[in-house]
């Protein structure tokens, strides 16, 4: 089974990268863009298959390191 | 069995091989390959492994000097420095790649140097690198010079090695075809250099460092279409680095290196363990068994042709003595890195590589690389341009000239490239970059070592014998101006298509030139690499062999920087006054015009002027020093003004002022000193044309009485970079 | 004054700092290698710059959780001093050791070069040996030294007087044009609550030479060797 | 509207960030983990509306900027 944890930045927290990004497309003729936000994407691919016994540990190795929760949120779904 | 893929015409032209190259894998073979093995001949007699085109000419450099300990032929060149320590260092190329993903092209580019040069038991200490891309308002360019700096930045930074020094330049002929050139320098014990001729038949071949993935194999698409379905998907021609894991292998391998373990050892780069293997067995004159299965792969299923052509990064090959694989495997197993014994030297000669408890390739080692061809390629010599008189250029007022050119793409400051390399990591940086020539303390030491990367592309263009003279002569007085002794090169000669004649001559009389400059300056070629076909739609590249140079210095606090130290100090100009404007910046740069010869280089003049500056410095008598190259005396004078935020007077005289301002006659140099007459005597005595130019001081640069303030002149040159990747 | 410097793999200024200790204070610290979970008796320690796992998923995450940052940890709470640079500082924040964390530069390139550093407090053995408001010079060489926390946390430190460094121009001014990553208020090092860990961004090892450019960073190893015997 | 992309390596390429975080979290006691790959999480803020009319040009900017074809594959979803 598969974890897919998405890591983004507080709503709050500046994102440098986002807006790097934003820059850019703006700069390459991109119009309509009001906003970029990046996170980071992490799929853990888990020899449990049972999503309530996966759940809590994926959610400690979020809290631990995955994200730092002083300025990241992260969210889990599985998949298979 | 992906081993029966059949052999077809259609198969062998896919792997590059010609009918008479494969002629001779015929009879080599004394049967039809299999597929792996005809992968093998193919990357084994590829121009990037066999120099096919190139060995000739490359043969004609000469190598020798009484501090040379190795010169081409290893993995990298290795000097005396005295004191039982040796300076190891080589350049290489990641044009293609970096094109193609700026970032990691340019990344693995400087992994795979580093490899290099750790591989014969080098620590590395100074990484180069010089970059080339296309006309700065090429679409592509910024995209491409942001990766590549943020790659070669990346993998440094991350293995802790600083990047002192390097080049950037901007011409249409890289538009389609961009040139990174990286280069490191290792500092070794001399007794503890490592080589990569295998012996000891019975010996144990190991594997260290990453897993083997389906990276870089550049087969046949046919071939490959019937591997997988998702070819396109498994197959990624670029390769991305892990400076970690290099960082890791670094100190795994150094560790072990400190024990009397390893026999032999070579890193895997291009063909990666094809070539590996095959050369260090055919330098042993031994033969090689692999068990494939033993390599540590990274995928499923990977198949003995993926494995051997396979170029992941970050693996090196050892031969260990017997008995000693416990206490290497501890050392990998500490560093958390692979680690597996794959097979052992046999006496057969022949490389037999089995999988799945089969052969599935069986080949003579010997006369396969006996047999690699070697070319001959016609070539014509390069038609040179007429020298250009001064007054056939264009006059235009000074200060607005100067500051277009250190304002401009070519002459204007690149720190924003320099900072975003670590270039004080190591704590032994004492000339950063910015200077001529990047200047190192030699760990634990007194000695210094200076380093640069310098090729005028447009020169050689103009005149491939001369230009060639001219790089290697231009390294030479960048590492004369820190005050170091230059003791050899490395290079990388990046060319068109050696098919065309035309290009074939450059590549030739650059060789020629080279070598005459290196004979002159007693400044060998130690090592080196070739990169050819550099085109697009038959466009060339313009012909870049990129100079690498090293000197030492017996005291690095003797070393002098660019910047003047002091008001009130004499400028005196060593070398005659400036004349020639052939293919100079100012002409380039100003006017759009490559027009005229090159400005000739007087080999015995360059030699005199150089030892006597060096002389000088040694004798403490001087306190900056600037070489004179783009852009000619004013830009020289500018940069060691900006450089110091102290600026300078200067009295020149003479007719056709913009030649004497800005004219790139060779063998000149810049010099700040207390005691000017003192300097004058001592270099009439050895007859050394010099002349007192002026003096340092006040805020602003001024030529007869004409100022310009340096906050003006530094606002342009530190401007253009930043706004330009802004 | 006896020091640790931690080594982790991807430490790479371990040596440099090693160097400075041992060329100020005249005596050379001890390597501690990160799978270690004990720690010699020493009054400092030192984690040094670099890239301690390789630091791909974020500075200092996975070092941060290494047996011996537990060991470090427990010295620190007994007082030991301890010196986060660079990416020793990234580590000490990941360790919940000191607050707040350090993300990527505002212009999102790695920047190597001197800085100018206004000494905000002399009240900590790291800081002693210079004056509150002096500007010193010192090197960064990061990627991710854009210190960010949230408003209480960043009030907190300027109540408590535990800013120690921040970037300035000439003058000590701690404008945003001095700023080169886009750190909150300008904070390149904070002290801890006990005074006895700092953590910066800026190498003051690296300026302690004079052949390298400067000496700018011997005046705090020679605080340390001052207060710690 | 927005247009979340991820951008991920192609199967094969080197990931050394996964690689470092699959190690890490070993190290951390996280078990029963086959394999780890980290990619990028973009969130574009959108003036348009029409998903329709978004699509050609979220997935010409990944082109363009967000993703290198050459070694990693993009996919794009829209919400609200
Ligand atoms: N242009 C050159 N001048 C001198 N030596 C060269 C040149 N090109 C290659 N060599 C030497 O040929 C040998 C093989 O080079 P190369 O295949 O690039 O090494 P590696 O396999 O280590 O990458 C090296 O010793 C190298 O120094
Ligand atoms: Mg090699």
């Amino acid at each position: 089974m598969k974890a897919k944890v998405h890591v983004t930045l507080k709503a709050g927290v500046l994102d440098p990268q986002g807006k790097a990004v934003h820059h850019a497309l703006e700069a390459l003729g991109f119009a309509g863009i009001n906003g970029v936000r990046q996170g980071k994407f992490i799929e853990l691919d888990l020899a449990e298959t049972d999503r309530e016994k996966a759940r809590p540990m994926v959610e400690d190795a979020c809290r631990k390191l995955l994200a730092n929760t002083v300025i990241e949120n992260f969210a889990i779904d599985f998949e298979g | 069995m992906n081993n029966s893929v059949a052999v077809t015409p259609e198969i062998v032209a896919e792997h590059g091989l010609s009918p008479s190259e494969y002629q001779r894998v015929l009879e080599i073979m004394g049967r039809t390959p299999n597929i792996t093995e005809l992968g093998i001949f193919s990357v084994m007699w590829s121009e990037h492994c066999s120099y096919k085109s190139s060995k000739k000419w490359l043969k004609t450099l000469p190598t020798k000097a009484p501090w040379v300990i190795c010169g081409p032929g290893e993995n990298a060149g290795v000097v005396d420095l005295g004191d039982g320590q040796a300076a190891i260092f080589k350049m290489e190329s990641h044009n293609h790649p970096s094109f193609i993903e700026p970032y990691q092209g340019a990344a693995t580019g400087v992994g795979g140097i580093l490899r290099d040069v750790f591989t014969m038991g080098a620590r590395p200490v100074a990484n180069l690198n010089a970059l080339r891309f296309g006309a700065a308002d090429h679409p592509k360019t910024r995209h491409l010079v942001a990766g590549v700096v943020a790659g070669v930045g990346g993998y440094g930074n991350c293995v802790g090695v600083p990047t002192v020094g390097g080049e950037v330049q901007f011409h249409p002929s890289y538009n389609g075809n961009i040139l990174v050139n990286a280069m490191t320098i290792g500092l070794a014990d001399t007794d503890k250099i490592f080589y990569s001729e295998a012996s000891g038949v019975g010996n144990p071949v190991v594997y260290v460092g990453s897993k083997t993935g389906r990276d870089g194999i550049h087969g046949a698409t046919m071939a490959s279409a019937e591997f997988s379905e998702d070819s396109e998907e498994k197959r990624p021609t670029v390769q991305v680095g892990d400076p970690f894991t290099e960082k890791l292998l670094i100190e795994a391998c150094l560790e072990l290196m400190a024990t009397d373990a390893i026999v032999a050892i070579q890193d895997m780069g291009a063909a990666g363990l094809t070539s590996s293997s095959f050369e260090m067995a055919s330098k042993g004159g031994l033969g090689v068994e692999l068990d494939l299965d033993k390599v540590p792969v990274r995928e499923t299923g990977m198949t003995a042709y993926e494995i051997m052509l396979s170029e992941s990064q970050e693996r090196m090959l050892m031969v260990l003595q017997p008995g000693k694989e416990g206490v290497a495997k501890a050392v990998f197993d500490k560093w958390e890195l692979d680690f597996a014994v794959i097979g052992v030297l046999t006496d057969t000669g022949r490389m037999v590589l089995k999988k799945d408890g089969a052969v599935v390739a069986d080949l003579p080692i010997d006369p396969l690389a006996q047999a690699a061809p070697e070319y001959d390629r016609p070539w014509v010599p390069g038609t040179k341009q007429p020298l250009l008189a001064a007054n056939d250029v264009p006059a235009k007022a000074w200060p607005e000239a100067l500051k277009a050119l250190v304002g401009g793409p070519d002459g204007c400051s690149r720190r924003w490239v320099w900072e975003q390399y670590d270039h004080m990591v190591m704590g032994d940086t004492v000339q950063r970059p910015g200077g001529d020539a990047a200047v190192i303390r030699i760990h634990g030491s007194k000695k210094g070592l200076a380093a640069t990367s310098d090729v005028n592309p447009r020169y050689v263009a103009a005149d491939a014998v001369e230009g060639g003279k001219q790089a290697v002569a231009e390294a030479w007085r960048n590492l004369t101006a820190v005050g170091a002794t230059p003791l050899a090169i490395t290079d990388n000669m990046n060319f068109g298509n050696p098919e065309r004649p035309e290009i074939m001559g450059q590549f030739v009389e650059a060789c020629q030139g080279m070598s005459e400059a290196c004979i002159a300056l007693d400044f060998p070629v130690v090592s080196g690499n070739v990169s050819l076909y550099n085109e697009t739609n038959g466009q060339g590249i313009l012909p870049t062999p990129t100079i690498g140079g090293v000197g030492l210095l017996p005291e690095v606090e003797k070393s002098v920087g660019i910047a003047f130290t002091a008001p009130g100090e004499a400028l005196v100009l060593i070398g005659g006054p400036g004349t020639h404007l052939g293919q100079s910046l100012y002409l380039y740069a100003l006017f759009g015009r490559s027009e005229g010869a090159p400005p000739p280089v007087d080999l015995a003049a360059e030699r005199r002027n150089g030892d006597f500056v060096r002389g000088l410095i040694r004798d403490g008598r001087v306190s900056a020093c600037h070489d004179l190259s783009d852009g000619g005396l004013l830009v020289a004078a500018a940069e060691m003004a900006m450089a110091s935020g102290i600026g300078a007077a200067l009295a020149v005289e003479g007719a056709d002022l913009h030649a004497r301002l800005f004219g790139e006659d060779q063998g000149r140099y810049l010099l700040a000193v207390a005691d000017a007459a003192a300097v004058l005597a001592a270099a009439e005595a050895a007859g050394v044309p010099a002349q007192r130019l002026g003096e340092t001081g006040g805020d602003a640069l001024a030529v007869n009485g004409e100022a310009v303030a340096l906050a003006d002149l530094k606002a342009a040159h530190e401007a253009w970079f930043p706004a330009y990747m802004a | 004054m006896k020091a640790a410097v931690i080594v982790f793999p991807g430490s790479n200024c371990d040596r440099d700092a090693a160097t400075a200790l041992a060329h100020v204070t005249g005596r050379a610290p001890v390597m501690v290698w990160h799978r270690e979970a004990d720690l010699p008796e020493v009054d400092l320690i030192v984690v040094p710059g670099g890239f301690s796992y390789g630091d791909y998923l974020r500075s200092g995450a996975m070092a941060a959780h290494s047996p011996i940052m537990a060991a470090v940890k427990a010295r620190a709470e007994k007082g030991v001093r301890v010196l986060g640079i660079c990416n020793g500082f990234q580590v000490l924040t990941e360790a919940g050791m000191l607050p707040g964390v350090l993300m990527r530069n505002r212009k999102l390139k790695f920047i190597c070069r001197d800085v100018l550093l206004k000494v905000e407090t002399s009240n900590s053995d790291f800081t002693a040996g210079y004056n509150a408001g002096q500007v010193i010079r010192i090197p960064v060489a990061h990627h991710d030294g854009n210190y960010f926390a949230e408003a209480a946390v960043l009030d907190r430190l300027e109540d408590e007087d535990r800013v120690a460094f921040r970037y300035c121009d000439a003058e000590g001014h701690a404008t945003a044009e001095a700023n080169p990553n886009g750190s909150q208020r300008n904070i390149a090092g904070i002290l801890s609550e006990k005074r006895n860990v700092l953590g910066m961004m800026p190498h003051p090892e690296r300026l302690a030479d004079p052949l390298l450019g400067g000496t700018d960073g011997v005046p705090m190893f020679r605080a340390l060797l001052k207060a710690l015997g």
